[in-house]
């Protein structure tokens, strides 16, 4: 589904209303520029690695907007600018990638789940956390997020059939950039969609147009909202397409071509929110550069947070593998 | 109020986690027919029925969706109690344990803690077919952030599974199936007892070797000390009960006091759990020993056909064969 | 699907050729009295354990019949008597389940896979056998049995989508049997049907009454047919039930009633069938006495074969763990 | 005819590959990303575009089912040779290896081989992210049916690679991720060329002490040997080269040539290959040992972020402080 199409022109009705266009240009911007920024670090040596979701943030940014406070969201290594959306601070988010720590912030307190790194395994525990939640009769809901390729793994599988029969309120949000690092989709399935795969499972599925924020939001709000009055699991397919590399260590000229990428900047989700926006006259020049200050901020602040490089503990090491060390890890502790 | 009862090791566990999920409304059961079937070794029996299908129910046959729900259901306050069907069928919720159970503590600095118990009917002795008596110890214990616990009685196991699931770090309990229907009396007092995890156990006294031992082998090493008795030799038993913390203590203190040791385990002594024992502890009391510490294992070979497991499994004659092996004429 | 109604009546046309239902039924008939020996032989001790396909005759029977010489065959502990109708000799195929070896026979000699016991787990070998066979340019399609309840595990999922994208020529061929052990297929998925587990692979699905061996047959040669066609893997799903316990060590009445199960009676596959060869005047009492003495012959030769009872050699312990026994094992083997 | 040429050790497993493709057309390589991109540490460059696509693939995302599809491809004459991209990555096959990969030929009595191999890029000491540096030999050693090896050399890559694929076996091939880029002269034949699975190589010889190594910690233990030198004491360094098979002839001779031992390992201690080795060493050379076998390995911790993971790993001075350990007084 698309809401705003490559020109800006609104192809339906039922956009989100005015402040939740605004809102989410600001996302935008901000996720534009924390991926720019995060780049810059890496080239810098700052940062370890960092896969961008450089063209997927209107994904991302939707992901995390569409979510109320007790809510969760499950992120994949890609989804640090849906992590910060959410609130978790970004130098705190890039610790893994900076090599800090493992994850650098508390979980808890802004219900977001560590960065998973091996693929598809967060599934389950998102359907663990919202069946929990529906048995303590909370209200939550969990955004779990996973690529096109993770879809192939058996905890994929596992997750969403478990969701379905427990009737869990989780919603799978599938970013299909067309690539799992060099393979593309036609090699990780055969399937006519992503959604299709709701199927087999009893869940309904919905195919979106990735790079059109507000059809992002209005079908992943949809899918909250059934989630939530109890419908079940739901999964949403956004189709998009990953403009950077894997990682700044992938060479992705191995296997696709400059034009196919080429493609896929008129299709920018920025420009075409931002055309929209200006179009119905309710984006202004001014209101634009507060935006951009306040993206700018937040990488200004983020910049200096890794740049402060705070060497890490090495007894931490020894003090959290259980709740009370055993004598040999304090042993060992002790002599590292 | 303290009530002794003659119990089977596989009432003992059921009347713990009934125990466990009456003092505590966060505990809930699930996995493969742990619902109204009570388990295939009717560990859970009854649990649906007097708790409700939210606390006690089953799931789709699926290892790695079982343990990777609970981890979500611990992240939010629960703490799950998981049966895998059978030891080899563990092995599919691998990456969910190594990844995840056993890292979660760490990976957050200590926020996110994961109160779950893995339960695994394990080990052989029962004339069970392929993949249903896998010794799989070895590949948990050597994965920092998990405990291993193996209950050798009944008042153990009761015991060590109520501390598992009361504990704020993930647990791999193995429970091991020969010893389900071995009786003894138990104390239940209803409450959780004196920590077993991290303790291992004297069973037997002795002075000229000892043995040591987990789960199901504890049962052979003091037959094996009562014939030896017989025979005039005077062998002591420990019981490790608790592989991961490992008990260094008793243990060495026990190597210690006779200079002779013996470990016996069923699983396969390739860099297993017996091969740490024999290793930790000659690091650690080298001086003492007189004798290299002898293992009594199964043979690095797949877990054998029913008619044949009698071969791989230690028993009371390779485990004296392995006492005589140790030299005496040296010290 | 179906062809021949409980009644014994043919509901549709394109029924199998005669011979074809007569071979059927003479395989319904012996694979039922080598499930009763079976049973008969744990009652008696001689077996540890036998997972019976009493009620699921015309599955077992279908399986194997559609296949050709150079076709391969992938069971479950379920699956003694596809196994044997297959060809490999009944004492063989039982080794597992008596204890003396893990798998009795020689997978090369019918082509028949060992018994498989981790659920899902032989799906993808079969995947990589059709694969490998596709690579070298042979005609095999592989037959790939599964449970209602191991469509659950990830390998399920892996196998089904490996296949698609590789377009191997594997059907794969459910029988729902409404229980894994004692968990009822609706706590196992939410899903209209297994069948619709194809659709999230791109694979087309079927759905055949799977006590009606006239229909299984047919749907599983058509099957069979597209995938050597190259059309790629197909699956099939076949409902049935399954009419004694899990195995003998389970207790059924805890988990379904008898009156469940009684209704299954009235659905028996060789009643079925039987009555409809007789209304069309092909089958004759005579001719079904020959079929009977067929399968009693079958059924007393593995009775001898197993009460024979050659004890299994201990030094194969030692001797197949590797081409070449390592020292480490030879000296083991010299100490057991 | 026989080349000599210089190449990094990921050069030499690219060599290997593609000679084992050209010489037998069985040989079928398949994984994530090994296609066009040549792999993540492009191991497979160039594979997909000499042999084609039917000989080398990238499959779907599913690690399960590489290996599940390798052992179906093996079974029916193929000789599959497929990557994990990394050592956790690894983890959601391990049922499929332990219970079918290890198994098959045992299970079959020999009717049925699995000539595969499974390479793992493993260990750390890259800077690697959390699931990116797991030693992960002891969950597979521990498994009977497996080889497992691990090259410390290009050349030993290249020979070791060559005969775990023309092996009748399923090898567990651990490519230390960190020693990729070392480089050394080759000599390439084109042919395997003797056997190296199940032999261990001395790589220095020395008299007061020997360091037992493999894989990644192999060049640490001869730097170490390379400082004691300087210091005046002379260290044996053993490169197992193959952990299972284990050639205890090999190391038992130079461990009683020495009379001490210290086993140097990246993998977390407990229940590990290096428990083994020094337990069974201890067992074979008992009355040898002038001290008890000391262990530098990495800590019984999950395997540290990045900027950490230089504590975790052993390096000289560890080593070297195990080597001061030896109780020299006693001797
Ligand atoms: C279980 C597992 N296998 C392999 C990897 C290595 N790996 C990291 S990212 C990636 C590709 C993932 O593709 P996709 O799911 O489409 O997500 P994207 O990177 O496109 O966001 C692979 C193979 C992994 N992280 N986990
Ligand atoms: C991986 C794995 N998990 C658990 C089991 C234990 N188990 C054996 S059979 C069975 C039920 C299988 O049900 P289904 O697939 O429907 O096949 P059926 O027995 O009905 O033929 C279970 C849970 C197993 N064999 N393998
Ligand atoms: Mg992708
Ligand atoms: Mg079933």
């Amino acid at each position: 589904m698309t809401l705003i199409g490559v020109d800006g022109r609104a192809v339906r009705d039922a956009l989100p209303d005015d402040a939740a266009l605004m809102r989410a240009l600001q996302g935008l911007i901000t996720a534009r520029r924390l991926n720019e920024q995060a780049y810059a670090l890496v080239r810098q040596g700052r940062l370890a690695v960092y896969p961008s979701s450089h063209g997927q943030e209107a994904c991302q940014v939707a992901a995390a907007q569409v979510l109320d406070d007790g809510d969760w969201l499950f992120p994949t290594y890609r989804d640090t600018a849906a992590i910060a959306e959410r609130g978790v601070d970004p130098v705190e988010a890039l610790s893994l990638l900076k090599g800090d720590w493992h994850c650098g912030y508390d979980p808890y307190e802004h219900k977001v789940a560590p960065h998973t790194t091996p693929l598809a395994t967060q599934l389950p525990h998102a359907v663990g956390v919202a069946h929990a939640a529906r048995l303590k009769g909370e209200p939550t809901v969990v955004m779990a997020l996973c690529g096109d390729g993770g879809t192939s793994e058996g905890d994929f599988h596992e997750a969403l059939n478990f969701a379905a029969v427990l009737k869990a309120p989780v919603v799978f949000f599938l970013q299909n950039n067309e690539y799992a690092i060099s393979v593309p989709l036609s090699r990780q399935t055969a399937a006519p969609s992503l959604a299709h795969k709701g199927i087999g499972y009893g869940i309904k599925g919905e195919r979106v147009d990735g790079n059109d924020v507000a059809a992002v939001l209005a079908v992943l709000k949809d899918a909250v909202d059934r989630a939530r009055a109890g419908e079940g699991p739901q999964l949403v397919e956004a189709h998009t397409y990953r403009m950077q590399a894997h990682t700044n260590a992938d060479d992705a000229t191995r296997y696709r071509t400059d034009d196919e990428v080429a493609a896929w900047v008129d299709r920018d989700p920025i420009v075409r929110l931002e055309k929209h926006l200006r179009d119905r006259d309710l984006l202004t020049d001014s209101l634009l550069s507060e935006m951009r200050e306040a993206a700018e901020k937040k990488a200004a602040s983020m910049r200096d947070g890794i740049n402060r490089d705070i060497a890490p503990n090495p007894s931490d090491l020894f003090a959290y593998v259980y709740a009370t060390p055993t004598t040999q890890l304090q042993e060992q502790g002790a002599q590292a | 109020m303290t009530v002794h009862e003659k119990l089977s090791m596989g009432q003992a566990l059921n009347r713990a986690l009934r125990d466990a999920m009456a003092a505590d409304p966060s505990v809930v059961v699930f996995g493969e027919d742990v619902g109204p079937l009570g388990g295939v070794f009717r560990i859970t029996d009854g649990l649906t029925a007097e708790f409700g299908e939210d606390r006690c129910f089953d799931t789709p046959l699926a290892e790695s969706g079982i343990v990777g729900v609970a981890v979500g259901m611990a992240m939010n306050g629960m703490r799950p109690v998981v049966e895998m069907q059978f030891d080899a069928f563990a092995y599919p919720a691998f990456e969910q344990i190594v990844s995840h159970v056993a890292k979660m503590r760490n990976r957050t600095r200590g926020k996110v803690s994961l109160p779950m118990v893995i339960r695994v009917p394990y080990a052989g002795g029962i004339g069970g077919v392929e993949h249903h008596c896998d010794s799989s110890e070895a590949y948990y214990a050597h994965t920092p952030g998990l405990h291993v616990v193996a209950p050798a009685t009944p008042s153990d196991a009761y015991d060590l599974l109520r501390e598992a699931i009361a504990s704020p770090d993930p647990v791999v309990f193995l429970e091991p199936k020969k010893l389900y229907w071995s009786k003894e009396e138990v104390e239940l007092s209803g409450r959780p007892r004196a920590s077993a995890i991290g303790r291992a156990v004297v069973r037997r006294e002795g002075t000229d070797a000892t043995l040591i031992a987990y789960g199901p082998s504890v049962p052979v090493a003091l037959e094996a000390a009562e014939v030896a008795d017989r025979e005039g030799r005077s062998l002591q038993v420990v019981d490790l009960r608790s592989i991961v913390p490992f008990d260094d203590e008793t243990v060495c203190a026990a190597v210690r006091s006779t200079g002779r040791a013996v470990v016996v385990a069923e699983a396969s002594g390739f860099a297993s759990v017996s091969s740490e024992i024999a290793a930790r502890v000659t690091e650690r009391c080298f001086h003492s020993l007189a004798a290299p510490i002898r293992r009594v294992t199964g043979y690095d070979i797949p877990y054998p056909p029913p008619k044949l497991e009698h071969i791989h499994l230690p028993n009371v004659e390779r485990v004296l064969e392995a006492v005589d092996d140790l030299q005496w004429e040296d010290s």
